[in-house]
């Protein structure tokens, strides 16, 4: 039976029109419609990757109602495919199900203030006492904390050991009384982050991903999916950033200028090859797990989303003076292109940092896929707690 | 020494005037203050504003001593700016000492000087903040056969601060330059992008007015004040920089990452090293500019262009160099390096484009486009 | 596995076609080899080029198989091109095989085909290389009533390495193209910025000539021809940045400066870093545009611009990273580099500049200028 | 007497009409009218340097000859301003006027095939035996080799000390049959450097500039003029390459597109203020010495270089194809605006090259200029023989 047979099957004996939409949503993900190069049992059919497309345009013609995956991008895109590849059997049971149809969300526990580029330096410490850690720190720019059930967290768990040997994974449950969140406002106004201290924060052994120790392992998987998620997602010509632009442009002629217009042609140039580009990466990589050329995809992201976004508001000359809204909110959705101009402008400068910043992303390319020499370090072979801070 | 060409260095008076608002500048506004001055009820600093005019003169610079004023200048003005860039001052001193100074001097409005160097009288021009200069004549405000003015002006900096308007407006025998009593007209503050430099909306519905300038003179003088405006931004935008670029290396200096502080990382030197290149020349681009204008120089418009194509941009990087190299701290609302992006962004639009500056050298340095 | 869009990976096929005109190209020339043939008197590597010919069918490789061509397309040809580029091979294939060849297979020239295609012809298109698709059909030269060619034609590429020219004129009728033994025809060699792909100065005084085409049919054959040669010549610029990135990568390991590989420094591994994304994107828009035109889709004009917009700027770039970061070294005659930056330089002018094709998008994807 | 009645004073007495060229210059010499900022009986009269374009302005306008500048570029640029400040009285005595008025050519002995951009790491060497040094090594990138008569040559004369602090600077003999001059053919097709083995030269202790052991601090002054001496000449607005670029743009209007119009207007902004740039640095140095500020000015020259001579070949279409001439020559002079785009756009590849990278200016003005810290070392405190080459 082909992927498309199933979906039929699964229409048939759940009619969108009149089943709930979780239940459609657990139905989906019990006929291995969910992501459909998953395992069976576990959302998925062990098919090609490229599959997926057709059960989701299929569906999406029936009517049926999809995950809302923008909501819950941090758990598809980075805590699925780590707890995938890492996670014992049990753990894929729990976590993955609600994790897809959206009951349950997921936020990520990475960055911390003293631990920015340096991620593996970071100092939230996890104590294991019998069969339960007690972890207390803090952690920074946690999009959707104040909303998740779960967050995938990285500790220190050995001081005593060079950084990224010292680092475990863990699934942390976000509704322990020791986990507070608290809103980060940021440069649009609004505040997409938090700040998430831990105090006393339990978590049973069973939630740990992966060996002790091998946490930064563990997390390079996150962190390589995070960075095709943010860049590496599939685009029809003049999607994202240019596409509005472009509109703009059309719509507007009395706007136009020479310089803005090389500037334009520029910048949707590097756009179709940017799109190009990532194309020929996901026919490479078809399967595979990404690797350090999706860090190549989110620099080309961010570069463009930042000029085209200034472009912008230079194009709208006295209507880019101006700002639609200052007021602190905590939205749930974030759309890089949405609001007005100066909230695109603003926004995309974030691009460039969060998961990895350009800076770090050259590093690695430099490194992993160049294979040029890093840089001397100091620090690499030192005891964490011996590393001068 | 040197027997010709323009000054580019700053005369020890220059530097006196520097020192005093600097020191003034840091008592008012330090960026904490800023940005909860910002979040306010009533965003300009007026306080500070009073003190920069009464206390250090800086309102009447380029005011004749005759006329109230200090008698100094462009080049002492463009001083003033520069530290104003460099703290982010919520104050309309462009709108007031410069853009509708420069507009009363042209028209030889002397009698409204005096109120505006002391500063008592704040004074706005009616003009959306993004006109260039050498544009067309702005004809959204009609003045009618009795004398009033009828018409409505977007976007205009300082005006909700301001006491009195200058208005270009069109009647029956061409263009004319208006002064208006802002009770006489409807002031709407609009949301901003710049938190630093508010723009309001202008409607005036048969507003009593005083023609200040006929078509004669009212096209020359407006694009006098748009051009001084422009030149003088140069000097802003030098200021933005300079501080976007001495607190990420005070940063960087700082900020250890790797076991190293993050000052070390020779990406992140060579960065900053072509950052401090350009803001050297946008010194010196910005002087010029401010010199050349000082002394009526036939220079002056190329000085101008070159200084806000240049300046303009460069105002830009380095607040965007200072977000990123911040990294999260500078995406937060609380860190003020995006108050330092907002008004650089905004500046970049304001009397025109870089790209705008640019394409006017092609006319005035003789470099035309192609045949079409 | 995809089930639609354009095929942006190599096939078996084509790697096979790779690593046999790379081991070939390894024996003939590697880069000492190249500088040599380039200052002696035949700077074209003909054994080499017959080899190409005859032994891999390279010159006919987009003719059907039976017109003695492989009948394989032009993302193979593609393919050949990118391997010419990244040992900036001395031979006429970009003259000869493509753009010679697409005006014969437009114009149905069916029986000069099999000796073009098996190498034992070489042609040349008369047109100055920095010809972009596009544009008038040329005038240089003259077709009389006796169907002989009067007129010059600078700046041929291979001409002088040509049995056959393919001449674009212009008769009573209108255009057409014609084709005329090159020894009916003077061809004078031009010092060339290109060591390795010679320009040559056409001239024709009454030669005889055979006419392919005329005016239904030259104009379309010669865009195609012109279209086909850019959106290849992206792949030939796509191995010159390959070239260069890889060699500058291996020699900043090697080399050593203040006790560490110089290619453990920050600023320069960020600049590599950043021009191997660009790479990556070109190869993505060089196989796309080969893609396009291969499979004559209506979206190969706006493949071709896209990718010429971009290959022609980013080999410039790469050669210009690989003298640079060599240092002296790579500023001497005897480093390859030069050869890479010479024909970057050549190429990126060479059927349309990226400028061209960006401008020429304005149209293909709706983005028009301002109205003037 | 100020500086004009000496030069009328000068003119009276050595009619350029009538006098000797090299009587002339001599004479103009003598009188302190060569650097007027150089003390007295030096060449100069330790007159503010600005007045020397008085002097010059006026020597010019009254026919009087030259010291054809360009030809002597290295001594007037490079050697004196080092000699007067680390020579002896009998240094300066014996070099400064046969340098000034062009009887004797220098050269610059600097650079090494294994030490670049790490200059300090040089290997040439040089040892005392009773009052004479011997040298043996091999120097690159010398200009005027085969016609100077003196060379400035920094060489190491302690290798058991770290590099900083082991060179020794000298002047050579470029006479000494143990230098060897070998053409080396560059990028644009001719030899305007050449490669100098030194095998057994020898060098009076005499002819040594600075202590020994200080030469690293000497080669300093030297590079910081060098670098003022290549970006930092006044101008003309229009002045140098972008002059060039322009002319072509009035005198071709066939030639012109938005794209490179766009292009043009950017850089000629960019050389303008450049321009203004190096005026204000004149004008606050005026009578200092040149420090990194100098750096700053060479960098703009090699960016402003590079961006207009690739415009003007992308402009020219196709003439920018063709090359002038390939020939291996040896010129005497060379004019990085001279013969054809061809030219002018591969010359300036050097710009950046020579008289140290652009990358090493970058590291001066990151440290030097603004303070950033060092890179980590490993060679700095390390005796010059143990470092791992």
């Amino acid at each position: 039976m082909d992927v498309l047979d199933r979906v039929r099957a699964l229409l048939a004996e759940h009619d969108p029109a009149t089943t709930d939409r979780l239940d459609f949503l657990r139905a989906r993900f019990d006929a291995g419609l969910a992501w459909v190069h998953f395992p069976a049992g576990l959302g998925g059919l062990g098919a090609p990757r490229a599959q997926q497309a057709l059960v989701d345009a299929e569906l999406a013609a029936s009517g049926a109602p999809d995950n809302d995956p923008r909501r819950i991008g941090i758990g598809l895109g980075m805590a699925a495919p780590t707890i995938l590849r890492y996670g014992t059997e049990e753990q894929k049971s729990r976590f993955l199900r609600p994790l897809w149809t959206g009951e349950e969300v997921w936020c990520q526990l990475f960055s911390e203030p003293g631990a920015g580029s340096d991620l593996a330096a970071l100092g939230t410490r996890a104590v294991l006492e019998g069969d339960t850690w007690t972890v207390d720190g803090q952690k920074v720019w946690t999009s959707s904390a104040h909303t998740a059930r779960w967050a995938i967290l990285i500790a220190r768990t050995d001081p005593d050991v060079p950084k990224h040997r010292g680092i475990s994974y863990f699934v942390c449950d976000m509704t322990d009384p020791g986990v507070d969140v608290r809103p980060l406002r940021q440069i649009t106004g609004e505040a997409e982050f938090n700040e998430v201290f831990l105090t006393g924060v339990r978590i049973p052994d069973a939630h740990r991903l992966g060996a002790v120790g091998e946490g930064w392992q563990v997390a390079q998987t996150t962190l390589n999916n995070e960075r095709v998620a943010i860049g590496g997602q599939a685009m029809p010509r003049e999607g994202g950033m240019v596409g509005v632009v472009a509109a703009t442009w059309r719509q507007r002629p009395e706007l136009r200028t020479h310089e803005l217009h090389q500037r334009l042609l520029k910048s949707w140039t590097d756009a179709e090859v940017a799109r190009l580009t990532g194309e020929r990466l996901r026919q490479q990589l078809s399967q595979g797990q990404p690797g350090p050329e999706g860090a190549a995809m989110k620099l080309a992201f961010a570069r463009l989303a930042q000029e085209l976004s200034g472009l912008e508001v230079e194009l709208l000359g006295e209507e880019g003076l101006a700002y639609d809204d200052w007021t602190m909110t905590r939205p749930e959705l974030v759309d890089f292109n949405g609001r007005e101009a100066g909230y695109r402008y603003l926004r995309a400068k974030g691009n460039s940092i969060e998961g990895g910043t350009s800076e770090i992303l050259r590093n690695i390319i430099a490194e992993r896929v160049l294979g040029l020499p890093a840089e001397p370090r100091t620090d690499k072979d030192l005891p964490w707690k011996e590393v001068p801070r | 020494m040197s027997t010709a060409g323009p000054d580019l260095l700053y005369s020890e008076i220059e530097e006196e005037l520097r020192s005093s608002v600097r020191a003034l500048l840091a008592a008012h506004c330090p960026p904490g203050a800023v940005l909860a001055r910002c979040e306010s009820a009533e965003p300009y600093d007026l306080a500070l504003w009073r003190a920069l005019a009464a206390d250090l003169g800086a309102a009447g610079l380029q005011v004749p001593e005759e006329y109230g004023g200090a008698g100094a200048g462009l080049r002492e003005t463009a001083v003033v700016l520069e530290e104003l860039g460099r703290s982010a001052a919520p104050v309309p001193f462009l709108g007031s000492a410069v853009l509708a100074t420069t507009v009363l001097l042209a028209c030889g409005a002397v009698e409204l000087l005096p109120s505006v160097a002391a500063g008592t009288t704040t004074a706005a021009l009616a003009v959306p903040l993004s006109t260039a200069p050498g544009g067309a004549f702005p004809g959204g405000v009609r003045a009618a056969a009795d004398g009033t003015l009828t018409g409505r002006v977007t976007s205009v900096a300082d005006a909700s601060a301001a006491g009195l308007l200058l208005v270009p407006a069109v009647g029956a025998d061409g263009p004319g330059l208006y002064a208006v009593e802002s009770t006489a007209a409807r002031i709407v503050r609009r949301t901003s992008l710049d938190l630093t430099r508010p723009l309001s909306d202008v409607t005036l519905e048969a507003a009593p007015a005083r023609r200040l300038a006929g078509p004669e003179t009212a096209p020359a003088a407006l694009d006098r004040a748009l051009l001084t405006g422009a030149g003088l931004l140069a000097s802003e935008q030098l200021g933005i920089a300079e501080w976007c670029l001495a607190t990420t290396v005070a940063y960087l200096k700082e900020r250890r990452q790797f076991a190293r502080p993050l000052g070390s990382f020779q990406a992140l030197k060579h960065r900053l090293a072509d950052l401090w290149l350009d803001t050297v020349g946008a010194r010196a681009a910005a002087r010029y500019a401010a010199d050349a204008l000082a002394g009526g120089s036939p220079d002056a418009a190329v000085a101008v262009a070159v200084a806000q194509a240049h300046c303009g941009a460069l105002a830009v990087r380095a607040a965007e160099e200072c977000v990123q190299l911040h990294g999260g701290i500078g995406m937060t609302w609380e860190h003020p390096a995006h108050l330092y992006l907002k008004r650089a962004k905004a500046d970049q639009l304001a009397l025109g484009t870089p790209g705008r500056h640019r394409n006017a050298l092609a006319a005035l340095v003789g470099l035309p486009g192609p045949v079409e």
